[in-house]
Parts: structure tokens; C-alpha cells; sequence
């Protein structure tokens, strides 16, 4: 492995074990002239606290649904200049939330733009509150008692843009993250890709574990490794769980969260009958 | 430098959270006889603070959070989570 | 296109973005607005200006991404109207505390429910806090004139400017106009500056960090914009110099001698002067102070001006629980009494000044301290159906 | 002197053109004019207002024409749906198309159709409309017709001058 | 729960919404109004409070569900900050045209960039224009009551209400809270009025029309707000005889024989009284008016409570241009010194209002008629690096 | 075919041929007890000038992209009345652009209403505008030598979003359009209609074409019916193009439209090729 | 009535855009010999000016626009549109 | 008298927690009492202040503390990092988390661990700190006991509560 430097500069305000941290690392180490626009959320706390910043880039904060237009903006002008630079939207879940008009009229244009919605399953910057992406039963400050709806598929509705580029990726695989961004670099138009990111605080788990359980969520199917560039694949860590006989440990990941704390056989049987689902239906692109 | 420069214009450096090593429980210390270099602790750490000094591995305890994934990832098991003094 | 010829408000304005070069356009359409998007679309499209346009799906997208182009360095423009401006009402003061120029056109339009297209200058004054430079047009060429200024101001003082113009009455409506020849346009607009460009160097804009630095922004911000009204006092010479015209921060009209003074802004005005010259023929001492910025607003001025004189500001506008917001901010400097009219976009012309400032002429306005006066007063005497 | 005309037509007569074009022509008269149309939604079929302002001094006034100086009737039938007394001054008079039941008269659709101006079944009397008003106004034809170029390019433009033309020699004085 | 506990200023409004019996609660979190939203969601999720909580994705919606419930019929409650309620501003807009009671709290927070959390009264005085009724608290106890308030005089006029809180300082700040047990506010808040129910009758509302339509209607708000006065005197004094507390629209501290008067609101109106008491051990005459409510504002109350006396405006907040938003609109009824201080959550104690409050009684704040002063001076002199 | 009054009054401000005229009246067929949410648009006007409405039924104006939310709130306060009604989204794609976040939130919590965007393909009510689902090549005043993106498919994005029903259906087609909301009236929770709504003065053809328009798209393929409720189908209008022979006059539908005036043949091919593609990816659904 | 009802509420009735049978430049005429009721144009009339009086099918010319949709999907070519007068 | 408490600690350990239920127990014993947590992005493990006022009289202030009369410090570390003397007034006091270096001094960090009360490796000592500032602050013990019961609730409230009994008693002067 190649031991280079990456964005991101040590003693940032991230929590322990943050997901969004491994994130921006990748991105640094796959990019080489990123330009990251940053909406509301944890990484607008891990960008650093003034006069001293995180990142050894480029970075804008902007509004909380606003990142994909500004984005535009900046394209449009970099375009005028004839600049290369790789322009990224790093958001996370909320952000997709509020900004969902913002984030589909920017697909929709076919901006010169990557957008990485970094996705722990909830609002965390304001503390833990329900989003889109919160996985049934899930407990949150605004779900007490367990979310009551299924999360929102943002890849497979993004894929329906008919954009250049779809991924998911995992905090866990960061390699796999790091060939996305590099194939998603040499690609221009649109680029979208949702990076599951376990976060300790926010699923109550030790902060040692955020790699650990986001390869949990791949292994037992619940998270789906998976690209599309003209054509659907599924990444070859998670190629093997198209046997659902491979999908291992689904009751352990949900187990090991504290925001799980309670879950029952039954509504483990319908995650898992929900997981089926999503492996069928991806199949079915993967054919098309 | 303008006002506005001064205000809003924040510039990349180490510890901008402060020494984050303070905020360390446990501690991350490298069995060298174990650890084979494969920089797996390196890709992983969230902070950033693992580095590879000719083939030696550091860990930079200045920063170090203490999170203990480096510990959890690696897979020669090299690293131990030691309780801080 | 040079010299004079009849254009309505939106043309002139698409046509003073093309003279400023700028670079990169965002918009979203809105009755009575669209026009200058369209306009500009077509001119991006035909090349005959050489710009981005990008077709954003929201006013708060729109100003977003002039935003980006212009926070990168670009002239950019945008404009809206009424329930576009309160959608991206974050965006402005983000753009405002970010301290990055532009330029955007407000079409003033009235705020539903109900639905309603017509002018009411209560949008355009929502922004009055934010640190926006704010200017308003009394016809189509100030409209023109104020939208290449804004440009140079802007760009001066670090500071989003806006130009506001009556919807319809001004948008919509054909008039005399003095173009511009390219190279005079090109000479009063020296080339962007602002306080910072993001894009190349790896530095962060916006960061959370210990309160003094909010503060020290806010008053610099403060700052900048009084200091505005010197910058518009020097540019707006400048722009006498090449055109002929003045476009400074206040117009005087037969105010020197006057015992009554009226002060408002906006498409209306101009009916005041008609209204002022017929009453001046009888002898009545009136004149007109125009407020052509709101922001910054220079109270000095405005005090030494109206020192001594009955003074009524005139609303289009309102602050409900309060008065008319130039009433209320006029009223700071001077004593005065306030009428709100054209509420809702209401026909107010020439004989209602008339009756209007005869009325207060004779002292039959007294109304409460800062209560106000709604005209006229028919309409809301009784029930309309 | 400030003289000001309200136009009646229905959405798609081009009662707004008409009056831009003439505004535009009373400026290359070296007079200041103001074209200002109907505020709100127009929808075709329905009845629209449109005002024209010429002086011979720059026009401040923006507010909407109560009292007309002239009024301009783009379809004889407007004649019996509108009150237009009641936006007429005492001394101002009506232009109309049709071939009586105004002071001036000129049938513009005749004029429209004759030339082949016609869209969704309807002729499109603006221009000659506009060229009938312009006599009656004091523009001169050649700036009428100028105007028509400068609004419309090539065939149309062409056509509509004639129009405009021949609508300028035919208006008359109908009572 | 009732009787004497403490509690921070999110719990005391949570608890407050709760005894309401509030039907229909849209809320979306920011910092630091967000434990509002996450108490009122586990009372919902427990059963403690009877009502449907809905998870919208944005403030525009959280206030456009809440719209909707409420033109329904409901008793509505909504809460946000800063950026969110900038984000919703269109709907703020809204609501109050449209005349449909309800209440939201608003945590004051700064607004960006640079991204900043703390307290500033920016943020709600955005509002001031649109028609709600906005009141302020200073402590935890006043955010408990004006919530409760709130109710009764939002469905009495047909307006919306808002209440002001300032971010942390009463948010998360735990203080003594005397509490109401059920019975009392069941009695004191009356089966909801409104002046029309939508979703039965076949009737549209907000069409396009003429536009006098438009103007009856904003005239009708605007006296609806100034009535709001009597009514808020009527309410809190209803209010006062079941638990003692006044929740009227001003505060008069040792003002009476005061020569030197300050105006304020919030939080820190708590440390200013400690200044007085302080400064009154050394016999400096000043005194404190409180305002309670900004919106109507109470013009003549104000004017005959000042007259005579130094006036020292104290705003935590500023319009760009012209000065503090207190200072600008106090500035029309008396004349009065303004200093904007706290921006940007600065903390500003007692030791600092000593200081202002001795300054101004030397007449060494002589700033510039319509200037403003900023506090504390030091962070200003120099730079911070 | 059983004559009953409408909700739709004659007499109201619509243009002549107005498709949404035609949408509301069979709505009004269809539903016994509508409550109607009206976002900007065309429709805003086609409701009536005050102090007259059109529309016979409880009939709500409100700001452009919050639709979908006030119905949400009314939602929860007709719950908590036991209240029936159907609460009916009536929106245009101008109101799906601007809105998509309030739409898409609003599917998410799976909300009890139903989100008719009646698809004019342009913005109308400010003079042609583009919008997401304005055809590719379409001229509008915003992209006056025509757009230069692709189509948003909005029914297959809904699609995406696993809610309960979706399906399109055409102005061309009322009675397939009234059968769908019978039978989304009897489902609970979030249902979405895409109605295909031809636009005389905005695609430029004559009044009385709209209704030959909308069927000359369904029978060229260009708009195709489909219904999912669980499964998804074709609707018999559209059943019989699966068959690519049996889809006719595409050229004849473009070039009966003013807007796409100058179009020429290779853009036309690509377009077939599209059209191609839209029913190869509908029928892998299909079979999913 | 309230100023806030008299200003806000609308209520349903035939014309908020008057008489709009004056926009018509062609108008529907329905050739009763040909007409077999099948009441296709009274689904597709997007104004609802078409109605069935018995047996007879019936247009409303105080608010027929004369679109001619109703000509244009009357399989039976049973109504004409004639150049208003 | 306004006394003002300023609290040192680490995010995580329950200084906020601890300035609660200290000002809890106060109004349970009739005071007044103030809890402030420190205002921002408190991460696990950082440094964090909260204040705490108690008063005979209601408080009214709500600006942060400056100058305190007592600082407690939950954890030993805390004192090489911080300048604690700037944050006390001259005839203020500290109470620390060790068995000296302050002016009062409680192993808090050996009672926690004695009842098990351990969170990810680390002692929780907000309770058992409350229970020896309640000690030097004149609250009641009994108070505290019911605060604590009131804020947290079965097992944990019991072994908490034991906690702050056990600190309460031990708590001792150091120097
Ligand atoms: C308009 C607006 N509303 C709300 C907020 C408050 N806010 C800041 S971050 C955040 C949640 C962020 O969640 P997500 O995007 O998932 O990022 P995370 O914190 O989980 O990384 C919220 C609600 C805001 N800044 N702006
Ligand atoms: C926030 C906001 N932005 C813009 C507008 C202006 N506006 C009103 S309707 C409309 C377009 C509507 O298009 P669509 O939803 O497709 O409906 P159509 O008119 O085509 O039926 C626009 C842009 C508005 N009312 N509010
Ligand atoms: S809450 Fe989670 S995502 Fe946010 S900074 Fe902490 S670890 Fe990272
Ligand atoms: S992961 Fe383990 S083996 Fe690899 S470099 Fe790190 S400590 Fe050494
Ligand atoms: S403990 Fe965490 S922060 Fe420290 S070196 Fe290991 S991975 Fe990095
Ligand atoms: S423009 Fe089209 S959609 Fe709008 S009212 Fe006219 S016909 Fe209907
Ligand atoms: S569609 Fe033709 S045949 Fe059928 S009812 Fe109408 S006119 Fe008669
Ligand atoms: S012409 Fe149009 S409006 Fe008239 S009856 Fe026929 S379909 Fe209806
Ligand atoms: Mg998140
Ligand atoms: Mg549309």
C-alpha cells in the first residue's frame, strides 16, 4: 500500500472512530485536486474550528441544502478558466434530506460534479435525529421507540437520474471507495455516490468498531456494495452475498448497535426479507 | 490581512480541535516484533495519525484520539489498547 | 445595441448584464421576472453573450450558484421577485455575511396569500438587514443604469447589490432608454476584485471558530456598507461623467424651497413629480426627496435635506405592528408622517398624489405618532362585494 | 402634451404589440412615448387593455390611463361588452375596427385578411391597427412602418408594414 | 409535572406545548432548538402527549405541515433557529397572510457563514414585517409562559405567535421553572378559534383577485397586530391572576425615577438588572425597559414610559446600513443612544453592562445621531491572530 | 359513460384546450370527497379569480414547493377527526422540480395523500420555461435552440422511492386516468400519478389537438402507461407498443409541435432509441 | 363576513373569468341527426360546457371556449366548428 | 449570596450532568440555582466547562462565569492543562478529582470504579463529584440523593445515588 498524505490533517474536532474521517481521508488519497463543498452536518465540525481548518484543500461551507448549486457554480467557473479540478459535494444524509430538490436539479443538469452523500442513518450534528436513510426500528432522538418506516433508497432513486455515475461504498472497504472515486474522476456529468458510514456515537457502539460494522452490514447483505457506469456491477466485496446462503450475521450487526436495543425475530425476519428485496431488484438492473 | 480574510478564512494545520491526545482512554501502542508494515492501521486511522517512518510504523500521540480502530483493523492483531495513565 | 430607443424594465436590465460581461447567470423564473431570464438564456444561447447559464430548479439553487461562480471569481447574476426572494431568502445572507459581490435584480411584487403579481415594495425590503447593498428604480433607464453600477459597487466594496424595480410598471412596460456603447461600459467596470477567490488555494471559507471572529466580520460588514454610500457618491459622478445621467444615492426634486416634503422611491415617483408640478402651479411649496438606495441608508443626508420641512414618507410596503418600513426608518432621523398606499399593487397615479398631498398640505393627515394612513381610503372603508 | 390612449382587444390581437410599435415610433418622431400592457394573466380569447403614452417631454408617470385621451377598439364586438365613455376624457375620441361606430373607423381585419394575416382563424389586426392609429396621432407613416421592421424581420415584417401602410391612407372619420 | 423544578428553556417550551394539548406538532432539528423537537417526539411516541408528530425533511415543510394542520383546525406548534427559520421564510410569510394561528418557538442563533451556534436576535426580527406576534423571553419561566400565551392570543386574533429564546443561554441553561398543573391551563386556554376552517366547505382559499382584495386584507392585519396590544394586556393579566407572573408586553425595572432608561430584550436583560441594582448602590438614577413583545410594538406605551429620561438601546442584532434593528425602531418614538453588543453570541455580563451603562451616563457614548456603538471596543481595535 | 357534474366550473380562466382543466374534471369523476392542495402553476389561475373559485370542493392555494407538506399536515389533522377525505396533491413539474425534497419527504413518511403531477412538460404560468421534464430538443424560452438535457423520469424516480402506488396516465386517456385514481383512492398512504398534459400554447399546436396530442405520445411511445401497485403493469392503452412494431408516428408527434420545430432525423432517431430503452427498462420491472 | 373571508375565501361559481363563450373565434355545433349521445366530448370539454339535457347532448355557449376538442375526439364527426359571426 | 461554580471536565464524564443535579438538589433545599452547560460541539473526550450559580434569590444572569467562586476539576489531567487560578476568584476554592492539588480533594474516580460505575474504560464520576460539592457547597445530602434519583432511575440511580453518599462523607480539605 502506498503511504502518502492525505487532506486530512490530524487533531480535528471528529468524535473518535468517525466514519466521516475515514471518508475524507480516502477522497484526499484518490483525488488529487479536490474542491469540497461542504452543506451542514458533522464534517462542517470535522472541517476544523476557526482560524485553523481540517482539510488541505479547497473547502466552501455552504447552507445545509444548498451544496450541489453552489457546486454548479463553482463548475461554471472553473469551466470559463478551464480549471481541472475535481469539484466535490460532501454531504451527509440530512443534507440529502433537505436538499433532495437541490441534489436531483443538479443531476438533472448533468453537473460536472461528484456528490458523496457520507450516510450514517441520521441527523448527528444536531444529535441524532431520524433521516430518510434511518433503518427501520432504528432509535433516535425523534424515534424513540424505532423509526417506523423503511429507509430511502437515495443510490437506486439517483441511479433512475440516468446519471453517468451511481456507487455505494463503505467506510469499511475503503479501497473500494478509493477505485470509485478513480474511475468516477475520469468521468465527467454527474457522479453520485452514497458511502455507508457507521458512526459510534450515533449507532451506540465503541468507537473501535466503525470499521468492524460497516463490513457487518456488507457481509449480512443489509448494505450492498455496488456501481454503475453504463452498466450495474456488484463490487466484488459484496459479489459473493448475491448467494443469500453466503449473508452472514444479520442479527449480530443489528445486535452489536445500540440503537437496535430491543429488536425482535420477527422484525429481524422482515429486514431480512427486505434485504432479499433489494438483492432481487438490483439483480434485475444488473441484467438490463 | 482584511478583516474578512481574518474572519473567514480558516488555513489547513494540525490540531485544530487542540492536542486531541488528551482526549485519549486507552492508547494504541505497536508490537514492532508483530507488525509487518501492511498499513492497513495506516488506511483506517480516522485521524490520520499513522505513519510510516522507513519501515518502522508511528503512531503520532499528539493527535491520536485513542479510538482503537488501528487495534480492531489490524490483522496481525500488532496493535494493543493500553488504559492511559 | 446603443443609443435610445424603448425597451421595458426587464430588457434593459438583461441588456446592462450583457454590457457588464458577465460571466455567469442563474435564475429561476418568477412572474414578473422571467423576462430577464429569458432574455438572458437567449442571449447566452445565440452567443451573443458569452456566459454560463445555468437552469436551476430553485430561486435558493439560484442565488447557491452564483454564489459558487461568483465566491470563484466570476461576475454573476441573478434576479427574482417576491416569493422567489423569500425562498432564497438563506442564501442572501449567506452571500451578505460571505462578503462576495454580485449582482441581483429584485421585480418588487406582492407577497400572497392571495396570489398576486402586482408591485409592493415589502420584498425587496426584507433584505434591508442582511448587508445587501439595496437600490431602486424609478423608470427603465435607472433600471439599466442601476444594474451596471451595482456591478462596479459590488465589486468595490465586497458586498451582494441589488436593484429593485416596480413589477409591471417597470418590467413590463415599454420606455425611453439611453443605452450604452460596449467600450464606456467596459472603461466604468474596471476588472472583478474581491476580498477573496476560492478555488486554487487550500484554504477554508466559513469555518465555526470563537465568536470575536462573527463579531469582527459584522462590524466590518457594517462598515463597509456606510462606507458604501461614499463608494456609490464617486461611482455614480463617474457614471454622470460618461452618460449624463446621476444615479447617487438620493434625488432631489423642487426640494430646495419646499415647506412640504414627500419622500418615497420606486416607479411611483415619478407620478409624485407630475402630481408635485401640478400643486407647484398653485403655489404649494412641495418637493420630492427620492430615496434611490435604502441601503446604505444615508440619514445624514436625509436629515440635512428635509431640516426644517413637513416631511410624509410614502409606503409601498409594510411592517405590520409597526408602519411603513420607510416610515419607520425615516421617522429615525426626522419627524414625519406616513402614508402606506399601493399596497397589493394598487393603482395609486397622479391625481391621488394630488389629492394625497393637498390633504397633507392642510394638516388633515395628522394621524397618530407612528400610526399611519392607509390610502386610499375608500377601499377600505367598507365591504367590496 | 402628454397625450394618453388605452387599446381594448382580445389575448392574441396583439393589442401590446401594437402599442410598443408605436411608442417605438413616436422616439424615432423624436417624441418620448411609454407602451405599458395589460398587468396580469392574459389568456387568449380574453379581453385585454393596453396603454400608449406619447409627449413631447420625457414620461414620468407609470400608473394605469383612467381617463383616455384616445381609445383604440381592436374587434367590433368590444364595442358592446365595454363602457368606453367611461374611460374616455370629454374631448377624446375612439378609433375602431369596423366600419362604423367610432369617430375614426378602419377595417383592419379586411386589411389583416386580404393580406393573408391571419392565425388560428383569426385576422391579426395589430399592425394594421397600429398603423391607422399612428394617423390619427400625428406619428408619421414612415416611422410606423420603421418600427414594424425593427419588431418583426422578413416576410412578416414585409407584410405587416403593408398592413400598417394601408391602414394609415384608409382610416377615417366616421360620424 | 407541575410545581417548582428546574428545567432548561427547550424542556420548559416542550412542557409547555405539551399542556397546551397541542394536536399537531412539524418540527425539524437544528442546534439548539433541537431538544424541543426530540422531547416533544418521545411524549408523542410515549403517549404522554396525544398528538401526531410529523418528521418533515425540512423547515419549509415543518412550517407548511404545520400550515396545513393548523388552517385545518388544529392547534399547531412548530420550532426552529436561525438558518432554519430563514429557510422557511416563504412560509412565515405565508401563515401570516393567510391568517391561521399557531405558535413557534424561535431559539435565537447567529447566522452564517462563518457557521456559528450562539445567540443573536437577528434571526427572529427577520420576522418583523410579516404580520406574526413575536414576543421575547428572558428567562427560562417567560419561554414556559409565553408559549402558553401564545396560544390563547394567536387563536384570539388569527395570527400567528412566535417566542423568542436566546440559544443556550436559556436553550440548554437548567433554571427554576414554577409549572401549571393541567387543570389551569385547560381553563385558561379555551377551545380553539380561528377565522376560518378549511377542508369541509367547498370554498378556495388565496385566489387571485383584484387587488384591493390584497390591500383590505393587509390592512386588516396590520390592525389585528396594533389591536394584538389590548389583547396581550387582556391575556396576561388573566394570566397573572392564576400564577402571579406578568407576561405583559413590557417590563418596567426601577424605571420609574430613572434618568437614564435602557431598552432590551432577552437573556441578558437578567445581567443588565444586576448592573442596575448595582449601579443604583452607587445612586447612578437608570432603570430598564424590558420588551417583551417586539411585534405590535407598543409605540406609545414605550414613548410615555422614556419621555424624559436618557435613552440606551441595547441590540443584539443589527440592520446592515442602518443600526440595531431595537435601536432603529425605539429611535422613532424617542430619541436614544444605540449600542449593539453580543453578536455573534459574545457573551456579555453584568461587569460589561456596568461598564456600557456608566459610559453612557458620563455622556461618553456620544456616537454619531444614527451611528451606533459596538461592544465591547477592544475586540474590535485590533487583530485577533 | 354516466354524466355527472364535476368539480371543475365552466367558465374559469383556463386557456382554451387547457389540459389541466381536463385532468381536474376527471379527478373530480373519479373522487367522491376531494380536498384539493394547489402549489404555482397554471392551475393557481385555472382555480379562479376572486371573489369566484372554480373548483367545487375545499381547495387550498399554497407556496410553490411546499404542497405535498401542507397536505401532510392536513393529513394529520383530518386523522385525528376520523375525517375521510381524499387529500389530493394537484401539482405541475415546475412544482416537482422546485419541490422535489417536500414530494420526496412526503413519500418517505409514506404520508396518506395522493401527489398528482399534472405534466405540462414546461414551466407554464411564467411563459414556457424549462423544467426537469421538458423533452430533450424542446425548445421553451429558456432553451430557445432546445434543451439540451434528458427528460427527468419522475414516475420511475417515485418508483424507486417503495410507495404503495405509482403510476402515469395521459390527458389522451381519462377513463385509464380515472380507473388509476379509483383505484389509488382505495389504497392508503402515499400514491403519485404522473398525468401527461400536452399544453397548446406551450408545445405550440392548436387548441383542439391537446387530447390527439396526449394519444399520438402513448400510441408513438413516447408516453407510456403503466401502474404499479405492488407489481407493475402496462396499461391496456399502452399494452399493445411492448410490440416496438405496433408504435407509430413518433416524427409525426414531434413535428405536430411547434416547440420542436427544426428537429431533424438523427435527433429523432436518438430520441426512438430512448423511447427504446425506457420500455426495455419498464419491462425488466415488470417481470421483477 | 369578516374582511379576512371577504379577502381570502372564494366560493365556487360558474364564470370567475365571466363569460368566456366571448373568447371563442370558432363554435361548436353540434349536428343532432349525427349525435348518438355517446358523451365523449362531455368527458373530453375542458371547460364541462357540454351537458345532456335527456336524450339531447348540449353545449354552453355563455362559457364554451370553442377549443374544438369536443370536434376534434367525437368519433361520429358530429359537431362542426363554424367562424363565430 | 450568589455563589458561582465553574466545572472542569472531559466530555463524557458528566459535568453537565453534575451542575444538573447539583442545582436540583439546591432548589429542593429552597435555593435558587442555575445549570449552564458549555455552549458548542462538546466531543467525547474533550475539555468542557459548565457553570453552575446558586442563590438565595432568583437568578437572573445568564452570561457565562468568569471569575468563580469555586472550580471543581473531575479529573486530575485537567489541572497540568488548564490555568485554573485565572479562573477563580482570590477568595475562591477548588475541588478536585484526586487525592491533592486542590483545596478540597475526593478520589471520585475510585468510588466509581469500587461500584462500577465505568463507561468505555473510564470511570463516571459526575455523581460522585456532585456528592462532594454538595458536601463543600452546603447543599443537603439528602437533596442530592433525591436529585439524583430524580434524574436517573432504578439500578443506576441507586448506585449513583451511593456514590454521591459515599463522595459526600469523603470529600476533605486538602492542604
Ligand atoms: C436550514 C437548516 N436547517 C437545519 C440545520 C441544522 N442542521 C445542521 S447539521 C444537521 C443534520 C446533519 O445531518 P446529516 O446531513 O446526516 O450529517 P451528519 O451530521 O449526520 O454527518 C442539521 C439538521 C441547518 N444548519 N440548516
Ligand atoms: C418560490 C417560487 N418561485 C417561483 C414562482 C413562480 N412560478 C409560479 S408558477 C411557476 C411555474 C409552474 O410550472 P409548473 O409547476 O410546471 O406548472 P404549470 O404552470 O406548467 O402548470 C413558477 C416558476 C413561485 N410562485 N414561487
Ligand atoms: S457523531 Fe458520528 S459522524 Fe458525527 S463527528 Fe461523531 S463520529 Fe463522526
Ligand atoms: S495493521 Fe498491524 S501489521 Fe499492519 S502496519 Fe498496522 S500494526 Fe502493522
Ligand atoms: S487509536 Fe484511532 S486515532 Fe489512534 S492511531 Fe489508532 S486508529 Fe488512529
Ligand atoms: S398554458 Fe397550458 S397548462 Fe397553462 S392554462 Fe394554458 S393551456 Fe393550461
Ligand atoms: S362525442 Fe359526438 S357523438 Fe358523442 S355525444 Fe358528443 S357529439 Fe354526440
Ligand atoms: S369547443 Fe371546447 S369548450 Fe366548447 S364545448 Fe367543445 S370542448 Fe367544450
Ligand atoms: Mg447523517
Ligand atoms: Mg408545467
Amino acid at each position: 500500500m502506498e503511504v502518502k498524505e492525505s487532506i486530512l490533517l490530524s487533531g480535528n474536532p471528529s468524535c473518535q472512530g468517525c466514519p466521516h474521517s475515514l471518508g475524507l481521508r480516502a477522497l484526499g488519497l484518490a483525488l488529487d485536486d479536490p474542491v469540497v463543498i461542504i452543506p451542514a452536518g458533522c464534517s462542517t465540525i470535522v472541517a476544523g474550528i476557526h482560524p485553523k481548518a481540517t482539510i488541505n484543500a479547497p473547502v466552501l461551507h455552504v447552507p445545509f441544502a444548498s451544496a450541489p448549486a453552489v457546486a454548479s457554480g463553482i463548475a461554471s467557473a472553473f469551466r470559463r478558466e478551464g480549471k481541472k479540478k475535481q469539484i466535490v459535494v460532501w454531504m451527509g444524509d440530512g443534507g440529502a434530506d433537505i436538499g433532495f430538490a437541490t441534489i436531483s436539479g443538479a443531476a438533472v443538469r448533468n453537473e460536472d460534479i461528484i456528490v458523496i452523500v457520507s450516510d450514517n442513518e441520521a441527523y448527528m450534528n444536531t444529535g441524532i435525529q431520524s433521516s430518510g436513510t434511518t433503518f427501520w426500528k432504528a432509535k433516535t432522538t425523534t424515534s424513540p421507540t424505532g423509526k417506523s418506516e423503511e429507509r430511502k433508497d437515495l443510490a437506486a432513486i439517483m441511479l433512475m437520474h440516468r446519471v453517468p455515475y451511481v456507487a455505494t461504498a463503505s467506510v469499511g472497504y475503503l479501497p473500494d471507495f478509493i477505485n470509485k472515486l478513480e474511475k468516477a474522476k475520469k468521468i465527467r456529468g454527474f457522479r453520485f455516490i452514497q458511502l455507508h458510514s457507521p458512526c459510534p456515537p450515533g449507532w451506540r457502539f465503541d468507537s473501535s468498531k466503525t470499521v468492524e460494522i460497516a463490513r457487518m452490514a456488507v457481509k449480512c447483505g443489509a448494505w450492498i456494495l455496488w456501481e454503475f457506469d453504463g452498466k450495474l456491477s456488484f463490487s466484488p466485496a459484496s459479489r459473493p452475498y448475491k448467494d443469500k446462503m453466503k449473508r452472514t450475521g444479520l442479527t449480530e450487526y443489528l445486535r452489536a448497535q445500540g440503537r437496535f436495543k430491543g429488536i425482535d425475530d420477527s422484525d429481524i425476519e422482515t429486514i431480512e426479507k427486505n434485504i432479499d428485496m433489494q438483492w432481487k431488484f438490483l439483480e434485475a438492473f444488473e441484467n438490463f | 490581512m482584511s478583516v474578512v480574510e481574518e474572519c473567514l478564512i480558516s488555513k489547513p494545520s494540525k490540531g485544530s480541535a487542540g492536542k486531541t491526545g488528551l482526549w485519549r482512554t486507552y492508547k494504541p501502542v505497536i508490537k514492532e516484533n508483530v507488525c509487518n508494515a501492511c498499513m492497513l492501521c495506516w488506511l483506517y486511522c480516522p485521524e490520520g495519525a499513522i505513519s510510516k517512518r522507513g519501515e518502522k510504523v508511528e503512531i503520532d500521540y499528539e493527535y491520536c484520539k485513542g479510538c482503537g480502530i488501528c487495534s480492531s483493523v489490524c490483522a496481525k492483531k500488532a496493535i494493543e489498547m493500553v488504559l492511559e495513565a | 445595441m446603443s443609443g435610445r430607443t424603448i425597451m421595458t424594465g426587464n430588457q434593459a436590465v438583461a441588456e446592462a448584464v450583457r454590457l457588464a460581461r458577465t460571466e455567469v447567470v442563474a435564475a429561476y423564473p418568477i412572474t414578473p421576472q422571467t423576462v430577464i431570464v429569458e432574455k438572458l438564456a437567449e442571449m447566452v444561447d445565440s452567443g451573443l453573450l458569452d456566459a454560463e447559464f445555468i437552469r436551476v430548479e430553485s430561486e435558493h439553487s439560484a442565488l447557491a450558484a452564483v454564489y459558487g461562480s461568483a465566491v470563484a471569481g466570476k461576475r454573476s447574476f441573478t434576479a427574482t421577485s417576491s416569493h422567489g426572494l423569500l425562498y432564497m431568502y438563506e442564501m442572501i445572507w449567506w452571500v451578505a455575511n460571505a462578503r462576495v459581490p454580485l449582482v441581483m435584480v429584485v421585480v418588487t411584487r406582492t407577497i400572497g396569500p392571495p396570489w398576486n403579481i402586482h408591485t409592493d415594495h415589502t420584498d425587496l425590503l426584507t433584505m434591508r438587514d442582511s448587508g445587501w447593498i439595496i437600490a431602486m428604480a424609478e423608470n427603465v433607464q435607472e433600471a439599466f443604469d442601476l444594474t451596471i453600477n451595482g456591478f462596479r459597487i459590488s465589486e468595490e466594496v465586497s458586498l451582494p447589490y441589488t436593484a429593485g424595480m416596480d413589477a409591471f410598471q417597470l418590467s413590463h412596460t415599454s420606455e425611453v432608454v439611453d443605452l450604452l456603447e460596449q467600450q464606456y461600459v467596459d472603461e466604468f467596470l474596471p476588472e472583478r476584485r474581491q476580498s477573496y477567490v476560492f478555488g486554487e488555494e487550500a484554504f477554508t471559507v466559513g469555518c465555526i471558530g470563537p465568536n470575536e471572529y462573527t463579531a469582527r466580520l459584522r462590524k466590518d460588514t457594517f462598515e463597509a456598507l456606510k462606507n458604501t454610500e461614499k463608494v456609490v457618491d464617486k461611482v455614480s459622478r463617474e457614471y454622470e461623467e460618461i452618460t449624463g445621467r446621476n444615479c447617487g444615492l438620493l434625488e432631489e426634486y423642487r426640494l430646495d424651497d419646499a415647506e412640504y416634503a414627500v419622500v418615497m422611491m420606486g416607479a411611483w415617483s415619478g407620478d409624485a413629480k407630475d402630481a408635485i408640478d401640478e400643486l407647484r402651479k398653485e403655489s404649494l411649496p412641495i418637493g420630492l426627496l427620492k430615496l434611490r438606495y435604502i441601503r446604505p441608508m444615508p440619514y445624514k443626508k436625509i436629515q440635512k435635506l428635509l431640516d426644517g420641512k413637513q416631511v410624509l414618507v410614502l409606503d409601498r410596503d409594510c411592517s405590520m405592528g409597526a408602519g411603513g418600513i420607510l416610515g419607520v426608518e425615516v421617522k429615525n432621523c426626522v419627524e414625519a408622517t406616513n402614508i402606506i398606499a399601493g399596497i397589493g399593487g394598487i393603482d395609486v397615479g397622479v391625481d391621488d398624489f394630488i389629492k394625497m398631498f393637498r390633504v397633507f398640505s392642510e394638516g388633515k393627515l395628522e394621524v397618530e405618532k407612528n400610526g399611519v394612513y392607509w390610502w386610499p381610503p375608500e377601499i377600505y372603508d367598507k365591504g367590496m362585494r | 402634451m402628454l397625450r394618453e390612449i388605452v387599446i381594448l382587444s382580445f389575448g392574441g390581437q396583439g393589442g401590446v404589440t401594437a402599442a410598443r410599435i408605436l411608442a417605438l415610433a413616436a422616439v424615432m418622431d423624436g417624441k418620448y412615448a411609454q407602451a405599458i400592457p395589460q398587468f396580469g394573466a392574459e389568456r387568449r380569447g380574453s379581453l385585454v387593455k393596453s396603454y400608449l403614452r406619447l409627449s413631447d417631454e420625457p414620461i414620468r408617470r407609470h400608473s394605469s390611463i383612467k381617463k383616455a385621451d384616445v381609445v383604440s377598439i381592436f374587434a367590433e364586438r368590444i364595442l358592446n361588452i365595454v363602457d368606453i365613455k367611461n374611460m374616455l376624457k370629454d374631448e377624446g375620441f375612439t378609433i375602431v375596427n369596423a366600419e362604423s361606430g367610432g369617430d375614426f373607423c378602419i377595417n383592419a381585419s379586411k386589411i389583416a385578411l386580404n393580406l393573408n394575416l391571419v392565425s388560428a382563424g383569426w385576422p391579426i389586426v395589430n399592425t394594421a391597427m397600429a398603423g391607422a392609429m399612428a394617423n390619427t396621432l400625428g406619428i408619421r407613416k414612415e416611422s410606423v412602418v420603421k418600427a414594424i421592421k425593427d419588431t418583426f424581420s422578413g416576410k412578416v415584417a414585409e407584410v405587416n408594414a403593408t398592413a400598417a401602410e394601408i391602414a394609415y391612407e384608409e382610416v377615417y372619420e366616421c360620424q
